[in-house]
């Protein structure tokens, strides 16, 4: 065994081990420390299947926003680690539960280990019609030339999520910012690193972006990052949430999607598809359409973070 | 050369492995909290490593994604703890 | 921060200034020199100067470079010290420690600079900065009270002063 | 002149991961948080310089050693204000918290 499989084998050993720690943790709060451990783990695992793409996504969304979103959840639930439906659970629910996950898991490891060892692929059909597009990295043409409409919809389900969020709202609060006021004297160690770290995340997220289109990288990575950005500002109390009435984040949120579906319909109009590109445009309005697609996620991730509103509107 | 490498990451993993067997288990949740600070660096580290055994293109952009975002959970923690002297306002008053 | 009040435009302009041309370095760094970049790199260092004036408005601080350089050495020789400090403590069979706090007056009224030194200070050897007491004195968490570690960060302070112009 | 540089990066790397080891060590030894928060951040930071430190002479561009610089300048950033945010955390409300 080579060097390099021994340190795969310890890797895959200890992502396991983290994992079934994460499951049989006491607790929320230690579950979630875990499950943060787990995915910068997972973002090694990535690196060493030569997936940097995936790893970027697992970096920027687990220990920026879903990171935070749980830990804040966690420390939120600790007053109250046992819910009356907890406590309701028998153990034979519990068993029923247990079962049904193991069930699920089983299937998944049947299917991983039944695939025929040449698995079914698009991937060389991908790679053939990769310079029609332009672009250089095939993990962004796949998403946003060849199935360009999944990719539309999952930003269209992001602005959903941030819809449902806010109708948690109570009604008072309705339109109102989430989160606590601004504070009189931020938190000075928080302060000074999102003051210092703020313009060098914008820098990186807005390269992550850029360079996406022919290395790894593109619109979701780079937004994810700019959204941390404006997150960490918002938890240092630099500045407030803004209003969930607020015209121009409305505009924010949808701006992705709807430029993208635009597109989309014009290339039904201009080059006979819907979401066809016209030939030789494709790379400039890929560009274009992931310019305001990681300029939503910025604004969307941080607000579904942020929570419902929880101040009464300002008018 | 690249064997060396990979030996130090794996030798980097295996004390971060140690090290999150004693702090995951807390006592206090601050312990636990420094298991994700642990992994930050320790993985930035054999991150690093590995790329340079591997040459895998592309993961300068992972190391710096995962530095820039390393203190963030510990951030989320204290945040997270700030607000509890102010009464939380309850939506479920006002139905 | 001891902000001149009379030039504040003049100084606004130069802190923009500067802080664009390090944001600049850093894309340069990360995104490398092709000109087909350079007006995406552009507007990303317009955002990070933008955002950076907004978080933190200039102050009266001028960097000298000298003492900059003089303060980063020290930092450097401070964290090998540190870090030899915490193994050799570690791997001492006695495991000598005395841990406990410290009250540290500083003369860096709170604001920027103070955070920045407080930052510095938690990677120096022993010391741990975990906030101010109610006269604004720092707390100091260290791993041996038997140290001179009010008298040594005082010090540093003093270096770190020089090096952002104060004095 | 390459078998020097060699032994240069092999000697820092082997340092940083003596440092990583002390860093655990110290967490697993020490009797407070607060105390394992030191052993945490100084001696894993310095470990990671130490890593940073070997892999410049096989970085492939001078843009590459700058970056991997930039990166251990950031990671102490972060080392530095998790530590201080942790510390203050468990000084305000004890180690349960």
């Amino acid at each position: 065994m080579s060097v390099l499989q021994a340190l795969d084998v310890g890797l895959a050993f200890l992502v396991f081990a983290v994992a079934a720690w994460t499951v049989f943790a006491p607790g929320p709060f230690a579950a979630t420390v875990g499950y943060v451990v787990y995915g910068l783990l997972l973002s090694l695992v990535w690196i060493r299947l030569f997936a940097v793409d995936v790893a970027l996504t697992e970096a920027a969304i687990g220990s920026g926003v879903t990171g935070v979103l749980l830990i804040g959840a966690a420390a939120r639930l600790r007053g109250a680690e046992t819910t009356p439906a907890e406590e309701a659970l028998t153990g034979l629910t519990r068993l029923f539960a247990a079962g049904l996950c193991l069930l699920v898991a089983a299937a998944l490891a049947a299917v991983v280990l039944l695939l025929p060892d040449q698995g079914p692929t698009l991937a060389p059909q991908s790679m053939e019609r990769l310079p029609e597009t332009g672009l250089g990295n095939p993990v962004t043409a796949v998403l946003i030339a060849f199935r360009s409409f999944d990719t539309m919809l999952e930003k269209v389900v992001l602005v959903l999520g941030v819809v449902g969020v806010w109708s948690l709202a109570a009604d008072r609060y309705w339109g109102g910012a989430p989160g606590e006021a601004r504070a009189e004297r931020p938190e000075p160690t928080l302060a000074f690193f999102a003051q210092v770290l703020a313009p060098i995340g914008i820098l990186v997220g807005v390269h992550v972006f850029w360079v996406g289109a022919d290395e790894p990288g593109g619109a979701f990575q780079g937004g994810a990052i700019l959204a941390a950005m404006w997150m960490i500002v918002m938890m240092a109390r630099l500045t407030e949430a803004p209003q969930a009435s607020a015209f121009w984040l409305r505009l924010a949120l949808i701006a992705g999607p709807a430029v993208f579906l635009a597109a989309g319909v014009a290339g039904a109009v201009v080059a006979g598809g819907f979401f066809a590109y016209p030939p030789g445009l494709a790379k400039p309005l890929i560009l274009f359409i992931e310019t305001f697609m990681t300029f939503t996620i910025a604004v969307t991730l941080p607000m579904l973070v942020a929570g419902p509103p929880r101040r009464e509107p300002r008018r | 050369m690249s064997d060396f490498l990979l030996a130090t990451a794996g030798a980097i993993l295996f004390t971060v492995a140690v090290g999150l067997v004693r702090i995951l288990g807390g006592p206090g949740d601050a312990d636990r909290m420094m298991a994700a600070q642990l992994i930050g660096t320790g993985g930035i580290a054999s991150l690093l490593l590995i790329a340079a055994a591997t040459g895998a293109r592309g993961v300068d952009d992972v190391a710096l994604g995962l530095a820039i975002l390393a203190a963030f959970a510990s951030a989320a923690f204290v945040n997270s703890g700030a607000p509890a002297e102010e009464p939380d306002p309850n939506p479920a008053d006002d139905r | 921060m001891s902000a001149p009040t009379g030039d504040a435009p003049r100084g606004l302009k130069q802190a923009t200034a500067a802080r664009a041309t390090l944001f600049l370095a850093f894309w340069l760094m990360i995104s490398g020199w092709a000109p087909a970049d350079l007006p995406v790199g552009l507007a990303a260092v317009a955002g990070a100067t933008w955002t950076s004036l907004r978080l933190l408005p200039p102050g009266g601080s001028r960097v000298r470079i000298g003492s900059l350089a003089s303060l980063v050495a020290s930092f450097l020789r401070q964290s090998i010290v540190s870090g030899t400090d915490v193994a050799r403590r570690a791997l001492n069979p006695r495991l000598q420690l005395r841990p406990g706090f410290v009250t540290c007056p500083l003369r860096l009224p709170p604001g920027g600079e103070r955070s920045a030194f407080c930052a510095l200070s938690s990677l120096m050897p022993g010391t741990l900065p975990t906030g101010t007491d109610e006269h604004g004195a720092l707390l100091v968490h260290c791993l041996d009270i038997g140290q001179p570690v009010a008298a040594n960060l005082a010090a540093e302070e003093r270096l770190f002063i020089r090096a952002v112009g104060g004095e | 002149m390459s078998l020097a540089l060699d032994l240069f990066s092999i000697a820092a790397i082997s340092a940083g991961v003596f440092f990583f080891l002390a860093g655990t060590v110290g967490l697993l030894r020490f009797p407070d948080a607060l105390s394992r928060l030191h052993a945490l951040t100084k001696a894993d930071n310095l470990g990671l310089g130490l890593i940073v430190l070997g892999l410049l002479p096989r970085a492939e561009s001078l843009l590459a050693a700058l970056m991997l610089v930039a990166i251990w300048a950031l990671v102490q950033l972060a080392g530095a204000t998790a530590a201080q945010l942790i510390g203050r955390a468990v000084r305000r409300k004890g180690p349960a918290i």
